[in-house]
């Protein structure tokens, strides 16, 4: 048994993270949340296309690295801790793996090239209306080729060339398609989000040219897989604000003092540190696990994924409004860096799907089987 | 035990219905303005009509523009304008924190001078406490007051957290006098007079892009002696007159975000549920009326009490506590249950106008004005429970070799 | 507006607090804890007959006081506090009340006589399984005035006279039965229980004598009203409760000392004194408010005395067990008192079904009206 | 990141199986022997078993009668055997805190003597720390060692908390040497022979009426010096040995009643309605399995940094903490669901054997035995995240002067 990530994975991570440090100040964050005109950090995007991250799990024979999830999951904790504003998530965890798990061999060899190259930027577009989820069929329809409807909320469509949309085809059988965005019947409008600094748009369909992923009927089951693979590199994202949260906070509380002694040094300060500390290790703890089960293609991944999302939605949630709340009132102004973890935690917690549907799933898994293994 | 109002009670409730439905405005459809300056010009219209018509400061004595009365015509009066939409509470840090310090500590004539004219807002007043280096730690503030030959006082720092600084006319402010005693011993409280050059106001930008707040920076601002609160170094008492009757403001005032919830019950569905038949969403539901009805039942036994003669204590600080929480855990978990749409921050497309989008942006700043949630603990583990205090490193120490960051 | 008890009320109050701090040490409750032959304190409930407490609010006209429910509550909030080993509750809340609504003119006269004059001790059985709350149908059942069946635990049935019996009729419609619990075909084995001064009993029916009590087919309708008053009451009890495990635990941890200083001087010692007290006085408020719906006969009842029940449960739970946990390990021994109010607030909690039932009965309480004036 | 074993230790894996199937037994229907005594006859054929076959003490060096093999061959024989019934545990309070303070403290001679008899469970071993007067401030420790003029040393004094006391043959106690220094300067830790007279042993009454752990009384008992572990008046350094060790034994163990709620969830109906299906169940259940999933993830990251080659930190106290409150959280919340047949404390009658019943009144001891809660966050506050200390009333104070209550 090793349960680590090798000394190549680790050189990896370090190597990220001392990139961000210098490339993805929260200055370049607030670039983008503050400028309803950039869509993206353009110039961080290219330099992470300079060091080949979009193709790192893409196979050699598209032009990738062909390195595995494991990769991935660094990086993407490194990602999450410097809350890169770039549509890394978009293009790679969501519109990559679903192309590598439904794709037909000339969408993979088309998109996938182009994705390892840094040419294509992608986006998912599900989100219809209020609750809903990958779980619901679409109203979106598609007939003759021709895409109508509309998705109330996409991340990173401003910016994406490609997009995934779910749709019911002309049997009403939930389908999935891929959408090249730049074209006169697709309408995309910015909209204001909890995080701007990921912006998004509402898009409207009227007779769009799309093709399908994967066979027609097969959307739903396509998803759910491309989702649960997903939910842990969001997990891994998460976990990396977590940390940057909580170290953000125990900074701070150092530094400050009252009553003639540090912040830090007042109980009920340590026991919240304390509290977020146990609760970032515990999703870190599930992330790693969930990252061997997406490694290893194991069959416990539906429910270690969805335990690492619900682990890490509740960490950052906690780490990003307690370490807001450490800091007092200055936490509250929009001068101070703390929102900006708080917003990040809000949208990556609803981006998947809520809370409330990946507990469910994570009961689901639970109870399917009449052995308590899991136990 | 009861919740019916005595005959001179019931009198009065109907005196304020009939003169409300003539003067004040029904609640219009669309959404509420949230915007405190887009209110002020309305507030100050609205408290001189009010005070024209002798329902300004019920309980504050008549010879000061109040109208004599009691805690429980407070509550009735409360009861009865809130079915409108008027920007009843728009003065409430001047009148509710400002003036009982101004009644308390300053001399008649004064007293005559500035309370009728904060009764009817002809004068807008704020309050000037906290410090950036002084917020939990109140008395450890900096802003200096130096006497000079002429026994007029010059003032020079920084203040932050102030509401309503840019429209105020008057402030309470807190300095330091002496700094080579210890850090309670040190302190004076004085009226300023906001409009002077040597007083800058600076908005807050605030994380949800509220600006409800502001620094305020003294650069040699001047007060005339005769503007002194109480005692030289004797402004921690005074000080403590204050906050004790914000702290009982701030009780019945703290949104809590139930009714915005059980709206939301009431009327979402999700994926086709109804959400009222959610056994998930009913447990929370039930949990946070709990909490929502022993907040307010807490506030009418602590009127009780006031109308009775007593003093209000700390009590104050369960409902702020709960509230702030409440308010974010109602927030979070409506949005998650919304799933990716909840990331939606546009009022026309959210659902109940954007309430929790906003909410969960807004709800920090509630667990942190007014005092921080574990400073609210401390008032409560202190003052109510009369536990002993922790080790002070700084006790007794002069304030000048006190350690800071 | 009066949001508070009567200078009368409160003199009783003191007065019942007085004696009982005198009357009822705890030794007395471990007296009936720890001796599996005592099921009650009999000498302590002999005084509360000299007091006339048990026909404080029986009318006149049967030999009670005629007072009122908000007399009741002060008397219940004392009784908490003493963790008071009698079958009060049962006999006045749970037996009396349902007599006062439904009893028959001779009934009452025969029963609430008994009662005010102390000769009548009541129990009321209806739990029959796992689960089982007066919301189910009972499958004990009453054919030609006799009762088969079984209850699984009744508690005071050892020491009671006279059960209020849940079982359905020849009809198969829910309904009530008074059942004389000193008859051959009634058996009575004491259980264990997770609150042993409480003690309870398993009953066997065998063709028992039973007389109706109210309507055939209203047994459900019945009983939830009387555990809607009697929730009011059991909320006062375990106010008082978490009054005396809050004080239990402040005062242990201001003597105790630990690196120097008093343990009641450490932040995380005062905030958690601090989150006992503040649950406490919202189950109180809650229980004024539900005071004055029960005392007026208020249409709100079922509201308030849900939302009294469910902040009690929640409050005399967390308060007992942080009192134990503030004790350190001492708190933990047989010896200590910590763990009587613990097993009380165990007791107490699901005695009328526990949160979940209660917590759903605020929901639709709520949910019923399309207005939101509680809100 | 795999979770294959690497040749040798399947190897080794396959070796345990099979000694295991023939040696082991199997569990039985009916209920768990949850009574210590009961099992201790039983445990000590069991270690004197597996010592015989190699299999005792696996990361203890040979000559102590170990196995000398490494962290994670212990972890595949728990798999393997927690498959069976047998206490393997046991002693893990002997050989897991006070086996490591010998080996780090005692000459080579007193080792080779002590140690392998542990390893076999022939001596059995207690730990004697805390006192009625010291447990969190456990360096507050009263019981004294004199130093007589052959140099041995005299015992007097009270320790509580002592499992297993009344069976074991050697007790490692940590004694007060000096009262003139700091506290955690005049400590001195010793191997007392716990079968002379003046040692007496008294069981302590749990409230859930068990009895593991004893109060455990000195009256003059008697230490050859050659016992003394560590330097005279080292004794805190030698204390933070043995606590680490027990730190790194107690993540592994704590109960945390999820398996008994999964097992509920599956199996129970209440009033006709399957928990498995109620939406309120099942999001309890997933709150719980991602902290038990959480936890035993942890563990795994820690024996691979054991087994790296790392040094055993702070971190498990995470398991402690999250463990002891989720237990008592899990049992609060299904007897609630159960409804006043929850009461019903008799195993044949109430769910699952009365697990529920059980743990609600053995769960408050979890959150307290081996430190409590909030001893655990000051732990993590302080040694994990290096967090400042408090202010120390007590610091630098001789010991003889510090306040006690």
């Amino acid at each position: 048994m090793n349960f680590d990530f090798s000394e190549d994975q680790k050189l990896l991570q370090s190597e990220a993270q001392k990139f961000l440090q210098q490339q993805c100040s929260n200055d370049l964050v607030r670039s983008v949340m503050e400028d309803g005109e950039r869509f993206y950090a353009a110039d961080l995007w290219q330099k992470m296309i300079e060091l080949e991250w979009p193709g790192l799990a893409i196979p050699e024979q598209y032009g990738g690295h062909g390195l595995g999830y494991l990769e991935l999951c660094v990086l993407a904790q490194a990602l999450g801790g410097s809350l890169a504003p770039v549509p890394f998530s978009s293009t790679v965890y969501l519109l990559g793996e679903a192309l590598k798990m439904a794709g037909s061999k000339q969408q993979q060899q088309e998109h996938l090239s182009d994705i390892a190259a840094g040419k294509l930027i992608g986006c998912v577009a599900v989100t219809e209306r209020l609750g809903g989820s990958i779980h619901n069929l679409p109203d979106s329809r598609v007939i003759n080729g021709k895409l109508s409807g509309q998705k109330a909320i996409v991340t990173d469509a401003m910016c994406a060339d490609l997009a995934l949309v779910s749709a019911r085809n002309a049997n009403n059988a939930y389908s999935l398609y891929l959408l090249p965005l730049d074209q006169p019947t697709v309408t995309r409008t910015p909209v204001n989000t909890l995080d701007p600094s990921r912006p998004a748009a509402r898009l409207q369909f009227d007779g769009a040219e799309v093709e399908p992923l994967g066979a027609g009927g097969k959307g739903q089951q396509i998803l759910e897989e491309v989702y649960d693979r997903a939910a842990v590199l969001f997990a891994f994202e998460q976990v990396g604000g977590c940390q940057a949260a909580l170290q953000m906070g125990m900074a701070y509380s150092r530094e400050r003092f009252a009553f003639g002694r540090p912040v830090a040094s007042f109980q009920a300060i340590k026991h919240k540190f304390a509290d977020m500390y146990v609760a970032q290790e515990i999703a870190l703890a599930n992330a790693y696990y969930a990252a061997w089960a997406l490694a290893s293609d194991a069959p416990e991944l539906p429910l270690a994924a969805a335990t690492a999302r619900v682990s890490a939605i509740d960490a950052y949630f906690l780490c990003s409004k307690e370490n807001l709340q450490a800091h007092g009132g200055m936490g509250y102004t929009w001068e101070f860096d703390c929102h900006l973890h708080y917003r990040r935690a809000q949208h990556l917690s609803v981006h998947l799907g809520g809370a409330p549907t990946w507990k469910n799933q994570v009961a689901t898994e639970l109870l399917a089987t009449k052995t308590a293994k899991e136990a | 035990m009861d919740f019916n109002d005595t005959p001179e009670q019931a009198k009065f409730r109907a005196e304020v219905r009939a003169w409300l439905a003539d003067n004040a405005r029904l609640p219009q459809a669309g959404r509420l303005v949230r915007d405190m300056h887009l209110r002020f010009d309305e507030a100050k219209q609205w408290y001189q009509k009010k005070a024209a018509a002798g329902y300004a400061c019920l309980d504050w004595p008549k010879k000061y523009g109040g109208a004599g009365l009691t805690p429980v015509h407070k509550v009735i009066w409360s009861e009865e304008v809130e079915k409108y939409t008027e920007p009843d509470d728009y003065f409430v840090i001047g009148i509710g924190n400002c003036g009982p310090a101004v009644m308390h500590f300053m001399p008649e004539q004064r007293r005559a001078e500035l309370l009728p004219r904060m009764a009817s807002a002809q004068d807008v007043w704020c309050q000037l406490f906290s410090e950036p280096g002084a917020g939990s730690d109140l008395a450890g503030l900096r802003t200096s007051a130096r006497q000079s030959a002429s026994g007029d006082w010059l003032i020079n720092g920084q203040k932050i957290w102030t509401s309503g600084a840019q429209n105020s006319d008057y402030g309470v402010v807190l300095c330091r006098t002496d700094t080579s005693v210890s850090k309670y011993k040190g302190l004076t409280m004085f009226v300023i007079d906001m409009r002077q050059a040597s007083v800058t106001v600076k908005p807050i930008k605030q994380m949800d892009r509220g600006q409800h707040f502001n620094e305020v920076f003294f650069n040699d601002a001047h007060i005339p002696d005769e503007n002194r609160l109480g005692e030289i170094n004797g402004g921690w008492e005074a000080a403590l007159v204050v906050l004790m009757n914000e702290r009982m403001a701030i009780t019945a005032s703290v949104p809590d975000g139930f009714a915005e919830f059980l709206k939301f019950v009431r009327r979402a569905e999700l994926a086709g549920t109804p959400l009222r038949e959610h056994p998930l969403v009913r447990d929370k539901l039930a949990q946070w009326y709990c909490l929502h009805a022993g907040v307010k039942a807490s506030y009418y036994r602590l009127i009780t009490a006031v109308a009775q003669g007593g003093v209000p204590g700390a009590e104050g600080a369960i409902g702020k506590l709960i509230a702030g929480r409440m308010n974010q855990e109602i927030a979070d978990f409506s949005l998650q249950l919304m799933g990716e749409f909840a990331d939606l921050h546009e009022p026309a497309a959210a659902t109940d106008d954007g309430y929790f989008q906003d909410a969960i942006l807004y709800t920090p700043g509630i667990r942190l004005a007014g005092g921080t949630d574990e400073i609210m603990r401390n008032i409560i583990a202190e003052q109510v429970l009369r536990l002993p205090q922790e080790p002070r490193v700084d006790k007794g120490m002069a304030f000048e070799d006190i350690p800071g960051g």
